[in-house]
């Protein structure tokens, strides 16, 4: 039983409207050949969740921007990537800003079956704005829900066919908690190793939260 | 030596032995080159890893070793890489032990302000927000003023906060303010032209003067 | 063949390939020798193993290798072990395909009691409550009635319950029952000398008969 | 700066009326040096959070029951061991019995300074009672909060001098939550390990959850 797929196959599995979790703090695991791939789809309205909107030039998410697939994106760091900025404030795309620790917390509790959880971070800020607010303990926290993605795009170092996987360094970053709360994850390994080829103790994703691989080389 | 790298230098003098250090953007990267080398201490950066290395030789760059602020560092022995929302635990949950961070504004009740600037678009907040609601001691490190002269030491915040009444210590060009018990206390004087009247007329937050305030040794 | 492994061999035809399942103590364990050898089936251990292989030979014991029973088992080819949070992550978050558990009583409404006895003091519940509430297909298998004969397929539950209408079948030695639309269905008779009668007699919970409903064949 | 110090030293941070985290699936995870530790010190009214307590015999948790030092056990299943079951039904111990994954869970809370989340597991039962209860979605959540203990005793597989942490199979279970969870950790290590000797990439718990490291030998 093996997940291996090709790039297109694997991409056939998102639809108009959807809600796309995409890997990668910058580009650093960042899954860029999943996501050329999707530039060349005919999708349309995705909301994206991810960490950044791709990075100036039109590299990673801002080439899937430009294209006005993109109707909303959830994230936490989007002036780094000025089209990103551009696009906003022209009101073409709508943004909902998420601290990164919340952003993160928020899938790990979609992966995990949390129905929402209380946090410090963000409590008496404009961020809170609308959000429950809760005294524990005599601190404020506030309401945060999880985040379920349709479909996580995933850059992982090594796959085995299971769908196994491990990661690289920094390149770790938010791939494993989005692999774990989208309903289809598809995983760009850049290597695909034989069953057996990944230490038990060392996999970082068990391969059930792994529905597609693509091989997408360094 | 210049302003910044004073004012980082004496954040550095804060870092006790052992501690876990999360360094912010601009100033606060300064202070890992003033740790004293007999100190062991660990920078952990929320991209996902705890033991933070001096920048690499340009030829010795490896591109999946990154910092948050999407930076080249390096990974020193006894480091370890985790995910997003294993990072970010660590941060919520009081693992770190000092962050340091710049601020546009902070307020003489401990309140920050360092991530959006009204009348713009909203459009980045990382880290930030999580950082000052979970480390143990939150240190400021910033310019006593703005660019054009204007105060950030203030009564209260008028740019969006990031957290309230999270500031332990500010440390600024001049001087170096103490939050303990609702107060905001001026400890020492870090530069010997300036005399208490003319960091009053710089400084609109109300502050009492530490009955030990230091001055720099001339 | 027992009636335990008459029950076990039945539920085993539930799994699909692919799937992920969580076997409980009792005839639930007997399932995995059941599973067509044609199937990719993937054994999971609330304890924190992905990928369950059978009972180790007396020999071949590594007492670090135990499921949920505390038992021995062994680690298949393509395994990974997990920490307690992501193993409850799995299940809570809806990973598990299939979790095959036994019951002391099964309501019409779906409902399961199988962790607590009305009058002692109750001091056990391990995973049971999370599996139920988590797993996305809930089988029960059970003998028809107790020990002494008594009735457990009831209209309700009068021991506590573990969760509130999650079965999805029900698998004795003499019925299959599948619960749809608020309603209980029996849909196949598993021994060829009940009549519809008969079980009638032994099953207090209301319940329709299948238009569809299997008879064992002789 | 290494972490490593002797049994007894480490248990000295072990007062009376501490809650005390002790990591173990039965005996399998169970730091049984630390607890053979904890049985000569002069301690009382602990309270104990683990998923068992001991196993018949007096073996593990159980020795330190016998001793009557345990006034209250947190965990999911007890009726493992039958002193446990006796001195809960004389009256001698009290009880708060958490299902396996919301423990896991409320672990993983403490740890990541969460201040509290929503589960499905266990609404509706007896053991929501008290519990604050939330349709989210359509469906029934109840509010489960963190525990944070004075002190977790954890098992690990290798611990290099800074503490670093890697498992070995079902033995990782509980232990990885509970180092992150507790204020002070202390760890039996079956090997210590020069840092540099673990992968960076495959360290389980990273040194800044833990305080001591005692070597426990096979």
């Amino acid at each position: 039983m093996s997940k291996v797929v090709s790039i297109e196959e694997a991409l056939t599995h998102i639809k108009d409207g959807d809600t796309i979790a995409v890997g990668g703090f910058g580009l650093v695991g960042c899954p860029i050949k999943l996501v050329d791939g999707l530039s060349e789809r005919p999708v349309s309205r995705l909301t994206i969740i991810s960490n950044n909107l791709g990075e100036p030039g039109g590299l990673g998410l801002g080439k899937i921007l430009h294209q006005n697939k993109i109707s909303k994106a959830i994230g936490s760091f989007f002036t780094s990537n000025i089209d990103a900025v551009k696009y906003a404030n022209e009101g073409k795309l709508e943004v909902e800003l998420v601290p990164q620790g919340t952003l993160a917390e928020r899938l790990r509790a979609g992966g995990a079956g949390i129905g929402g959880f209380f946090t410090k971070t963000a409590a008496g800020t404009l961020l809170a704005k609308g959000k429950e607010s809760r005294i524990i303990e005599g601190e404020e926290y506030i309401f945060e829900s999880p985040l379920i993605p349709d479909v996580a795009l995933i850059k992982a170092k090594k796959a085995d066919t299971y769908g196994n996987l491990i990661f690289s360094k920094t390149a770790r970053n938010f791939n494993p908690d989005m692999a774990k709360a989208a309903k289809i994850t598809i995983v760009e390994a850049e290597e695909i190793v034989e069953v057996g080829q990944l230490n038990p103790e060392e996999i970082v994703v068990p391969h059930l939260f792994v529905n597609y691989v693509v091989n997408g080389g360094n | 030596m210049g302003l910044k790298e004073k004012i980082a230098m004496r954040a550095a003098q804060e870092i006790n032995d052992g501690d876990i250090v999360n360094l912010g953007i601009g100033i606060p990267t300064l202070v890992a080159d003033y740790i004293p080398k007999n100190k062991s201490v660990f920078l952990h950066t929320e991209n996902g890893l705890l033991g933070v290395g001096p920048t690499p030789l340009p030829e010795e760059i490896d591109p999946e070793i990154i910092n948050a602020g999407k930076l080249p560092v390096t990974a020193l022995i006894g480091a370890s890489y985790f995910s997003s929302s294993e990072s970010f635990g660590m941060i919520r949950g009081g693992h770190i032990d000092v962050a340091i961070l710049g601020a546009l504004q902070v307020a003489e009740n401990g309140d920050i302000a360092n991530w959006a600037i009204p009348g713009e678009n909203i459009l980045g907040v990382g880290g930030a927000m999580d950082l000052v609601a979970g480390a143990k001691k939150v240190i400021v490190t910033t310019q006593h003023c703005t660019k054009n002269g204007e105060p950030k030491i203030l009564p209260s915040c008028n740019y969006p906060i990031t957290a309230k009444g999270v500031v332990k210590l500010l440390i600024t060009e001049y001087a170096v303010f103490k939050f303990e018990n609702n107060q905001m206390i001026l400890e020492e004087i870090l530069d010997d032209t300036m005399t208490l009247q003319q960091i009053k007329a710089i400084t609109p937050a109300n502050y009492t003067i530490s009955q030990s305030l230091k001055m720099l040794q001339k």
